[in-house]
């Protein structure tokens, strides 16, 4: 190893991080340590002249390992290894100190603030000091792509990659495809036919030639990486065995099951429908009652297990304006039949919806606001007297009065919830799920469509709820993503993988079960164990599993987390030896 | 007590007005805070479309909100939803003089453009044939002209004297005031009661009765309330209008025999300055709303209810003909003045018979009644929101 | 042996000293056998106080660096050891840390889960054959009739050799495979290249299961940990694979497996392989991942079948471990 | 001065070190006295670095993962949790109080969790006292 | 051609909304010739007709399958299902043909209605028309706007190695995200994630970045688009300047900081701020005392690499590309225009826009909430001297879901308030924080949660629009009704934010009219099918990307973008040009429907 030559750049975020931690001092500190060739703090280490500071410094004084200390290696470490290969440098002869999100976002008192920060960096320069060169690799992209879903999103992301010419493979758990949509009528704002247009894609993915669709499936196991994962199906018969480069996760949505919702009465009372059930009660254009009437009072409740900490704390964000549409159909066909919603926000926020909103209150329907946290409307079944089927008890907030609603059919606006098999498919395919259950996005606002798992993409209402145009958006978009991999047809691969010293590995076996992804086998010729660093994600576990030391975590080996720890405590030793020098 | 939704209840109400936006309304409460006369109790206009989009008839007949607005129009004018709060006060106040009205002829007459014009009309036949059988013109003009050369007023009738006749129509006129002081006593009672003794939540402590009373009067008197409206111009003509009628209303109902005389007294006698004070007051402020209506630019004259122009008709045809009386007296035009007073009685009596127990004009009653409500039920200490000051939040 | 007794070189000077030992390490010198007579050959033994009568001073009167190699056998327990190990260091060209004892503290060094105060009364107070009415408790001084008695002072804590002074080689082993002494001995004879100084020497840089013969599979999850007696061993599957803990995949081949042929798991004695900074902790890190569930009360009960992880993990490493000692 | 523990602390990079970004990003305010060394999955966990950190003189420990279930790498959490309780017997054998190491569950969605948990455990390590272990391993 | 059962078609001409309407009589004429088609009548009015009359029309006619055709004729659907169902036949069998949702919108689209509603006859959807024809498509792709949307857009392309220009109007890219302090609901600083992006823009190198330009003429069709830019004098030149900013230091000129929002100064020469891509200067024309008298020149003086040209002259330019995509934002509502609000007159009533630059540690107070003040020279700017409020007030829905202003929700709203709320709280936490809402709209991932959380901090969040604001001494007084509470509150606050909507940019339209693309009331850009295809425009080979086609937030502005990426990379792979639908000959259609 070549004498190190440390650059350490700290960053003072505008006045993120210069607020919070003394720079300054920091900065001059860390100068007078060994091996310390330049020592600089600046006011955004993230900007076009703070890389170029970086990048004047390696080549002007030979530095050979950079450290920054700025926000979480999360956002810039990306910028920085740039930079840094912009100079000449390997990219990962680099460590990142995190003194904003994990120093001075998070700590008031500037003294200790700026001691953390100078142990985080003192660390990240201990650690650095043992970082290795590595090499890029890539590999092949396989231009084929399942997607699991044939739900609208499924649907049009399938065209999407298959009308470019390219294999898509569909998988689908149902034995039809179209998904939800399917079982819609009409589609809001402007009330297009949901059948029409489901039917007219099924009829596209049915007759595109590179659409291969597979019912009645499920995922049971994905193995590979990026470009190339490859996982058996097993049909009625036989077994099938796909090979692709990405894929699109659109698994869609569960209505929440009412019934656990007590007050609601969905299953004790015969007239209280799901609005999937009601859907099909317009489809089929029989809207009555379950006797058979002409309902008088149809009360639509809101936010069915949405915005509720009982089931689901999020807002379904469609539901409102589904609630309008079935206001607007029901007026169409019973002109005199009063309509009562049960809502908390309306929330109509998209393009046209506004205006939607408007026009179905000026036919004649009442909206009448609930408290969704604390006091869902209670149904029960009406008297003799009453006239109709149910009777709904509720406190108005608009008018502050306790009120009862009268309904003869009672449509409950239920929640999405991700789908059950989310689970499975996301151990599958190797994505997060966020606390909702949903499938947790790479980022939630600069890219809702990828995962953390590269080539692994995710749409529609897996995602989290949303509408149809917002579904078919997303599938676009992930179909984009796509499309940009199999063009450009290779893929950069992780570097940070593990590797196993062969001198030193003592059979043992011990980690070849401990990979997740099967990327560790056994040489039985040179009685080693082998790393396929295409597969080897680099988490490392092997590394810790590994009792003789001979697997190492690139990037992340025992000698550099170990000089991390002292890097990490040294500024804290010296600070208590003090104190007892101060008390002696 | 949970009230009952009922939507049909908007259909009902539609005849009472001319607007139909009031459902647009989402609640925004835009309309009551911009509204300078609103207060904590009685948070109109939003609370009044709740009620109204609910069909919460029972609760609605408790409100005095409606009949504290003075119809400004901010509310109307600001709203982003433009679904007309104004117009909607205007209407629940048609629709409770309605609901006041025991008789229920009001709703007939405010629903029914037959019921309404017939009713005048009625009563307005019965006048003039009463007048020409049973009261008919003396033969010879000049016997009926003074040396002044104006009509001697009382003494065109055949075969009865002047203080005769001044008499018979003094006795006419407080018939037509008992009558309609009668009916809009008890439906000022039938409010005292839907009001404040039907409305659970208000307990009024009985001192305040009195100690509230001088409101009654002083609004009365002053629509003090309709001058923190924006627009003072209108307060000051209604104003008009309002002591205008007043004294008209007195002259000649109660001072029958002191105004009309057969003698011209001189211009400055104060019978004719009033007298021409209150023709001036109706007359201003009756071209300011018929210019306004017909314009339909101002907020709260852009929208006329059929019981709006008949208001305004009934009244403009009365005082013109009043007028037009008072210059033919001036130039000794027997007959002309002998009919034209006929059909000043024609109109002036079925106005006041139809327009104030049972119509537009019953406002006269119900706003200074309903301040006077409104005094009590915040006295009345049950409900905690009447008591509220309007305050900070927190 | 293929011995080769130059004589224009002169004869290496070597001595031979035990700490806190058990004399096991000593013997394994003298279990060369027939080739003690090479090692006369090529060698003079200047200090063994298990063989031969040369007092301290004798040492003390030596040269500095005289001694060409030491073979230190035994942790350092007290003072004495403690002086002897400086004494020789001065004295020798190589110093080499012979047997678990000196290269990782070895048996002794359990005697870290303890400190002196806890030894003293559970050896002269507590232990059933004990009887010392009066108490009495070894002094490091001690005025007696004849004059001032001293002896050693008895440490808290054990240490290695390495922990005291700087040690040139180790050779691991309870004790040392007496081949790789000689392989060692002769090396150094015929003037080898010698490894990198602090390397361990006489051992392999691989563990005992690159020796082993069991049958290893991927397949290594455990439900239930065993006790060798507990198993009906089918004396050909790994050790581990039967539940049994057996610290070969983390230990130093050069033994020859010979626990394990011996159908005993390994202990360890022959420690980490170059490195593991702490082998206690690197083989409860394997045992750990090999544990076959997921819920942790599940995990918890299978952990609980291991009752002495210190103990087991750490039989020949505690002075040399992270952590050195229990916290008392 | 009152004694201020030093925790030291291993964070997966995918949910637990995102976690306490968003506990900075969210600006949640916790105890300073937690270092963190971002490990990319808490299967990386080796127990040496627990006792470095120890014998460094942390007077705790904590490691964070991805909640059962939710591991980037399907299932690094339960490797980490077994050696965490195999470890955890091992430190209350030589002495530790087992309370100073601590293994923890953060998902990415958790900045506040995070903050509590950190506050919380410092609370304890007060309560704890400094941890004597430097002493006997870097004695002076 | 095929046989078709036997069809009533009905048209409801309710216009919904729209001033103009295709030609119904021509489209019924037309309709009327297809055999097995018969026409059923027509209304606007809801119900449309006499159920009983109708359910016995069909049945003497034998109606075996029904279209309803229109402007959203779905609203009246299920009046035709049950019509079905009662007179016996399959209800299912009512089929709608939406006129506006593929765009037949104006009297000029009366043929495209005839083949939305041919196609609706034929069983067939528009979508199923192959309307793509083999023709060389250029690869490179203008991308016009550089917010995030442009941003992500031209990133997706280049990222499948075809060249984009990304073309911007102000002098970097950034757009308005760049100006954000945090982004709800995770909080994270919108600078910190939107930099990488603007540098990986700006070091792209399938990317060529035109900032300071404008698009002033268009000719061509999909596949071969001819694009006049006009290259603005920039009078610094791109590669000489150093970014040292001396120039700016010494230029004596001030006015307000666009990106800012008005609450500082910058000067005539200056660099938008300091993470700007690309990081070099340009000199304002309008506000530069050389460029209006011809004096002055201290920059030339002064900068040390010769890099200002004072009189540069805008350039033309002419660039070739297949595809273009359309980003360019929006703008915020002029608060002023709401008179009662008294923007623009009480110094401490603040737009949205203002208070982010304001809270933001870039801004003008590095991150300190303060009173607006006056400066010698009368400009109204936020420094670090004045003191800080102690109780701010925030107002939802100015410009929204207003009737006066604009009808629509612009979406974000809701959010950026209880974000901004949380700021105020953060920086000032014994503040007093009042939010005036109509109804919360926290419809996406995490929003409800972050909602909640908010309300766990201590502000105080109140159902009911503010209605007016006046100045009371040196206080703010707010009038609302507290309606949960039934009450009202005239609320006395240091400082007011008003949450102001977004609207379509001033030259949405005239652009839109360059382009040969359509417009909504408001000025959006309307895409071409509202549900399936919110991308693409009437015109092929012009997508939409982001807000300019409906307000949006930002993570659905990403996908958006990343969707119209998704077309354009699409139409290059492919090296297909897509026909306008209203471009297809009827007679080319009614022979495709004879096959």
């Amino acid at each position: 190893m070549k004498e190190p030559k440390i650059g350490v750049y700290i960053c003072w975020c505008g006045t993120n991080i210069s607020h919070m931690v003394d720079v300054k001092a920091i900065t001059e500190e860390i100068g007078d340590m060994p091996n310390i060739k330049v020592s600089r703090n600046y006011k955004y280490m993230c900007s076009d002249p703070g890389q170029d500071l970086i990048i004047s410094d390696i080549k002007k004084h030979k530095l050979n390992r950079i450290v920054v200390a700025a926000c979480s290696p999360r956002i810039h470490e990306l910028t920085f290894r740039k930079a840094i290969e912009n100079a000449g440098l390997n990219p990962y002869l680099f460590e990142m100190a995190n003194i904003r999100e994990q120093v001075s976002w998070v700590h008031t008192d500037i003294e200790a603030a700026t001691e953390k920060a100078k142990s985080l960096v003192i660390a990240a320069i201990s650690k650095v000091t043992h970082h290795e060169e590595l090499e890029r690799r890539t590999v092949d992209i396989n231009p084929a792509t399942l997607i699991i879903g044939g739900g609208i999103t499924g649907m049009t992301a399938a065209l999407d990659i298959a009308e470019s010419g390219f294999k898509v493979y569909l998988i689908e758990r149902d034995n039809k495809l179209g998904g939800v949509v399917s079982k819609v009528d009409l589609t809001f704002p402007y009330m297009s036919s949901a059948q029409q247009l489901i039917k007219s894609l099924i009829n596209k993915v049915s007759n595109n030639k590179n659409i291969e669709v597979f019912f009645n499936t499920k995922i049971k196991e994905i193995n590979g990486y990026v470009g190339n994962f490859e996982t058996k199906l097993k049909l009625q018969k036989k077994a099938r065995e796909l090979k692709f480069g990405n894929m699109i996760l659109a698994t869609g949505l569960k209505p929440t099951d009412p019934e656990s919702i007590h007050e609601i009465g969905y299953g004790r009372l015969p007239d209280v429908v799901t609005a999937l059930e009601f859907e099909q009660m317009l489809i089929k254009g029989n809207i009555k009652t379950k006797a058979g009437k002409e309902p008088n009072n149809i009360l639509i409740v809101h936010c069915v297990g949405s915005r509720n900490e009982k089931y689901n704390p999020y807002c379904s964000r469609t539901c409102c304006m589904t609630a309008l549409k079935y206001s607007n159909q029901i007026r169409s066909a019973l002109p005199k039949t009063s309509i009562y919603h049960a809502y908390s926000d309306m929330r109509a926020f998209g393009k046209g919806c506004e205006e939607f909103y408007s026009q179905t209150g000026r036919k004649n329907a009442v909206f009448l606001m609930y408290d969704q946290k604390n006091d869902i409307p209670t149904l029960r079944r009406a008297g003799k007297n009453d006239r109709c089927n149910i009777i709904a008890h509720m406190y108005e907030k608009l008018s502050g009065e306790d009120i009862e609603i009268p309904a003869d059919i009672v449509i409950l606006m239920i929640s999405m919830e991700a789908h059950e098999n989310v689970k499975q498919v996301a151990h599958a395919a190797g994505v997060s799920i966020c606390s909702n259950g949903f499938f947790m996005e790479k980022h939630p606002k600069l890219d809702p469509i990828a995962t953390t798992t590269d080539g692994v993409y995710i749409a529609g209402t897996c995602q989290s709820p949303k509408d149809i145009p917002d579904s078919v958006s997303q599938a676009r978009a992930a179909a984009a993503r796509i499309l940009t991999s199999i063009s450009v047809g290779k893929v950069e691969i992780e570097l940070t993988t593990a590797v196993v010293n062969e001198d030193i590995c003592g059979a043992c076996h011990t980690c070849i079960n401990v990979c997740p992804y099967s990327a560790i086998s056994f040489d039985e010729e040179k009685k080693v164990s082998v790393v396929n660093e295409v597969i080897c994600k680099g988490c490392g576990t092997c590394s810790s599993a590994c009792p003789t030391g001979a697997i190492s975590a690139r990037h992340f080996t025992d000698k550099q987390i170990l000089s991390q720890i002292e890097g990490l405590l040294a500024v804290s030793n010296k600070l208590s030896e003090k104190l007892e020098m101060e008390e002696v | 007590m949970s009230y009952r939704v009922n939507s049909e209840f908007k259909s009902d109400l539609k005849k009472f007005g001319i607007a139909e936006q009031w459902n647009e309304c989402f609640h925004c409460g835009n309309c009551t805070a911009v509204c300078p006369l609103t207060e904590n109790g009685f948070l109109f206009p939003r609370q009044g479309i709740r009620v109204m989009q609910m069909g919460l008839k029972e609760k609605l007949a408790t409100y005095v909100d409606p009949w504290l607005c003075y119809y400004c129009g901010e509310c109307s004018e600001t709203c982003p939803r433009e679904a007309n709060p104004a117009e909607l006060m205007m209407t629940l106040r048609r629709y409770l003089t309605s609901v006041y009205d025991w008789t229920g002829l009001s709703k007939k007459i405010y629903t029914s453009k037959w019921w309404e014009f017939g009713s005048i009309i009625i009563i307005a036949l019965l006048i003039i044939v009463g007048f020409l059988i049973y009261l008919p013109l003396k033969s010879g003009a000049d016997a009926m002209v003074n040396q002044s050369g104006s009509v001697m007023i009382n003494s065109l009738v055949e075969g009865i004297s002047a203080g005769q006749f001044v008499r018979i129509i003094e006795i006419g006129d407080w018939t037509m005031a008992i009558i309609v002081a009668a009916l809009l006593i008890s439906n000022i009672l039938n409010m005292f009661y839907k009001v404040i003794l039907s409305d659970n939540a208000v307990k009024v402590p009985f001192g305040t009765y009195f100690t509230e009373f001088w409101r009654l009067i002083y609004n009365f008197a002053t629509q003090a309330k309709f001058s923190k409206c924006d627009d003072r111009n209108y307060w000051v003509g209604h104003l008009l209008l309002m002591t205008g009628y007043s004294i008209m209303f007195a002259l000649v109902v109660i001072a029958l025999p002191l105004f009309q005389i057969e003698e011209i007294v001189p211009w400055y006698n104060w019978q004719r300055l009033l007298g021409y004070y209150a023709t001036f007051g109706i007359l201003f402020f009756l071209i300011q709303v018929t210019i306004g209506r017909i314009k339909k630019q101002d907020t709260k004259l852009k929208f006329s209810h059929p019981s709006d122009w008949l208001f305004i008709i009934m009244l403009a045809l009365t005082t013109i003909t009043g007028i037009l009386v008072h210059i033919f007296r001036l130039n000794g035009m027997v007959e002309a003045t002998y009919y034209l007073y006929i059909a000043h009685l024609a109109v002036l009596v079925p106005m006041i018979v139809i327009e104030v127990p049972f119509s537009k004009w019953s406002h006269l009653a119900y706003r200074p009644f309903a301040v006077y409500f409104s005094r009590l039920k915040k006295a009345a200490v049950k409900k905690i929101e009447y008591q509220r000051e309007l305050a900070p939040a927190i | 042996m293929n011995s080769s007794n130059n004589n224009n070189k002169p004869k290496l000077k070597m001595a031979v000293y035990w700490g806190s030992a058990c004399g096991g390490c000593c013997v394994s010198i003298l279990d060369v056998h027939e080739a003690l007579f090479d090692v006369i050959a090529n060698a003079d033994l200047v200090f063994w106080p298990i063989a031969l009568d040369t007092k301290y001073k004798d040492v003390e009167a030596m040269p500095n660096g005289f001694i060409d190699i030491t073979l230190f056998n035994g942790a350092i327990r007290n003072s004495e050891n403690e002086h002897m190990a400086l004494l020789l260091r001065e004295k020798s060209k190589l110093l080499i840390a012979y047997g678990s004892c000196a290269h990782l503290g070895g048996i002794p060094g359990l005697g870290n889960f303890h400190n002196r105060k806890e030894i003293f009364e559970r050896v002269y107070e507590t232990s059933e054959s004990t009887v010392n009415p009066d108490g009495i408790m070894p002094q490091t001084n001690y005025a007696a009739l004849e004059g001032n008695l001293n002896l050693p002072e008895f440490y808290d804590t054990v240490k290695t050799l390495d922990q005291v002074v700087c040690v040139d080689y180790y050779m691991p082993g309870c004790p040392p495979q007496t081949e790789r002494l000689l392989e060692v001995f002769m090396a150094v004879v015929n003037g080898s290249e010698l490894p990198q100084k602090k390397s361990v020497i006489g051992a392999w840089d691989k563990t005992q299961c690159d020796e082993c013969d069991r049958v290893k599979t991927d397949n290594k999850l455990v439900k239930k940990f065993n006790r060798p007696f507990e198993i009906d061993d089918d004396l050909t599957t790994c050790f581990l694979e039967q539940g049994v803990i057996c610290l070969g995949p983390a230990t130093r081949g050069g033994c020859g497996y010979r626990c394990i042929k011996g159908n005993a798991p390994c202990r360890g004695c022959y420690g980490p392989t170059p490195d593991i900074t702490d082998p206690g902790a690197k083989m409860m890190s394997a045992i750990g991942t090999l544990i076959d569930a997921n819920k942790p009360e599940e995990i918890a009960e299978i952990v609980d079948q291991i009752v002495d992880p210190a103990g087991t993990f750490y039989r020949y490493s505690l002075p040399a471990s992270i952590l050195r000692r229990k916290l008392i | 001065m009152e004694f201020q523990p030093t925790i030291v602390s291993f964070l997966c990079n995918w949910c637990s070190y995102s976690g306490a970004d968003l506990a900075g990003t969210s600006r949640m305010k916790y105890a300073p006295n937690i270092r963190i060394i971002r490990v990319m999955c808490s299967g990386r966990v080796d127990p040496t670095f627990v006792l470095k950190a120890f014998s460094e003189g942390a007077d705790g420990v904590l490691i964070c993962g991805c909640h059962p279930g939710d591991c980037h790498y399907h299932e690094g959490n339960y490797k980490c949790l077994r050696r965490f309780l195999l470890l955890q017997k091992y430190i209350s054998q030589m002495g530790i109080n087992p309370n100073r190491l601590r293994l923890e569950w953060i998902s990415a969605s958790e900045g506040k969790q995070f903050a509590q948990l950190v506050d919380e455990m410092t609370e304890v390590l007060i309560q704890l006292g400094p941890n004597k272990f430097k002493e006997i391993t870097q004695p002076a | 051609m095929k046989k078709i059962p036997v069809t009533g078609v009905y048209f409801h001409y309710y216009t919904n909304g729209h001033a103009e309407s295709i030609n119904f009589l021509e489209t019924e004429n037309y309709i009327k010739k297809i055999p097995g088609v018969i026409i059923l009548g027509n209304s606007n009015e809801l119900p449309p007709i006499d159920k009983q009359l109708f359910i016995k029309k069909i049945q003497e006619l034998h109606i075996e399958r029904l279209v309803i055709a229109g402007y959203s004729p779905g609203m009246v659907k299920t009046f035709f299902t049950s019509a079905m169902l009662e007179a016996g036949q399959d209800a299912e069998k009512v089929l709608i043909a939406g006129f506006n949702e593929y765009g037949a919108i104006k009297k000029s689209d009366t043929e495209l209605a005839k083949i939305i509603l041919h196609f609706t006859i034929a069983g067939l959807s528009l979508d199923d028309i192959s309307t793509y024809s083999k023709k060389p498509v250029n690869e490179n792709t203008l991308v016009i706007g550089g917010g995030i949307a442009g941003i992500q857009a031209s990133i997706e392309i280049a990222n499948s190695k075809h060249k984009v220009y990304l073309l911007e109007q102000t002098g970097t890219i950034g757009g308005h995200m760049a100006m954000f302090d945090k982004t709800f609901p995770t909080l994270d600083c919108a600078a910190c994630i939107l930099t990488p992006k603007m540098v990986e823009v700006g070091q792209h190198p399938f990317i060529e970045l035109m900032t300071y330009c404008e698009v002033i003429g268009v000719t061509g069709e999909h596949g071969d688009f001819k694009v006049k830019v006009l290259k603005k004098a920039r009078r610094v030149d791109l590669a000489d300047c150093i970014g040292c900013g001396i120039c700016s230091e010494k230029c004596p000129a001030k006015t307000p900081s666009e990106f800012d929002a008005g609450t500082t100064l910058r000067k005539a020469i200056y660099i938008p701020f300091p993470q700007a891509v690309p990081n070099k200067y340009l000199i304002d024309a309008e506000h530069c005392i050389y460029v209006e008298n011809g004096k002055c020149g201290v920059c030339v003086k002064v900068c040390p690499a010769d890099a200002v040209i004072l009189d540069q002259l805008d350039e033309e330019v002419e660039i070739n590309v297949g595809n273009i995509v359309l980003a360019t934002g929006f703008s915020t509502f002029d608060a002023r225009r709401a008179e009662n609000f008294g923007y623009g007159k009480l110094p401490n009533v603040l737009t949205s826009l203002e208070f982010e630059r304001l809270v933001n540690a870039s801004g003008p107070t590095e991150g300190n909430i303060t009173f607006r003040t006056i400066d010698k020279k009368g400009n109204p700017i936020f420094t670090n001297d004045s003191k800080s409020p102690q109780s701010v007030a925030l107002i939802h829905c100015i410009g929204s879901r207003d009737l006066t202003y604009n009808q629509y929700c612009s979406k974000v709203c809701c959010m950026y308030s209880l974000k901004l709320a949380h700021l105020v709280k953060e920086k000032l936490p014994d503040a007093e924080v009042y939010e005036y809402y109509i109804d919360m709209r926290a419809y996406g991932k995490g929003y409800e949660e972050f909602y909640e959380r908010i309300k766990g901090e201590g502000v105080h969040i109140i159902r009911g629009r503010t209605a007016k604001i006046e100045q009371t001494n040196d206080k703010l007084l707010l009038r609302s009704e507290d309606i949960e509470n039934n009450r009202l509150i005239e609320q006395l606050v240091d400082m007011a934010i008003l949450s102001v909507g977004i609207e379509p940019r001033a030259d949405s339209n005239s652009l839109a009219e360059m382009l040969e693309i359509v417009t909504d009331n408001y000025g959006w850009y309307i895409e071409e099918n509202s549900i399936l295809n919110t991308t693409n425009t009437n015109r092929p080979g012009i997508t939409l990307a982001g807000v300019c086609q409906g307000p949006k937030d930002i993570p659905d502005t990403v996908v958006h973008a990343s969707a119209a990426a998704a077309k354009v990379i699409q139409n290059i792979i492919l090296q297909k040009t897509k026909k306008a639908i209203d471009k297809v000959m009827l007679s080319e259609i009614e022979t495709t429907l004879k096959d």
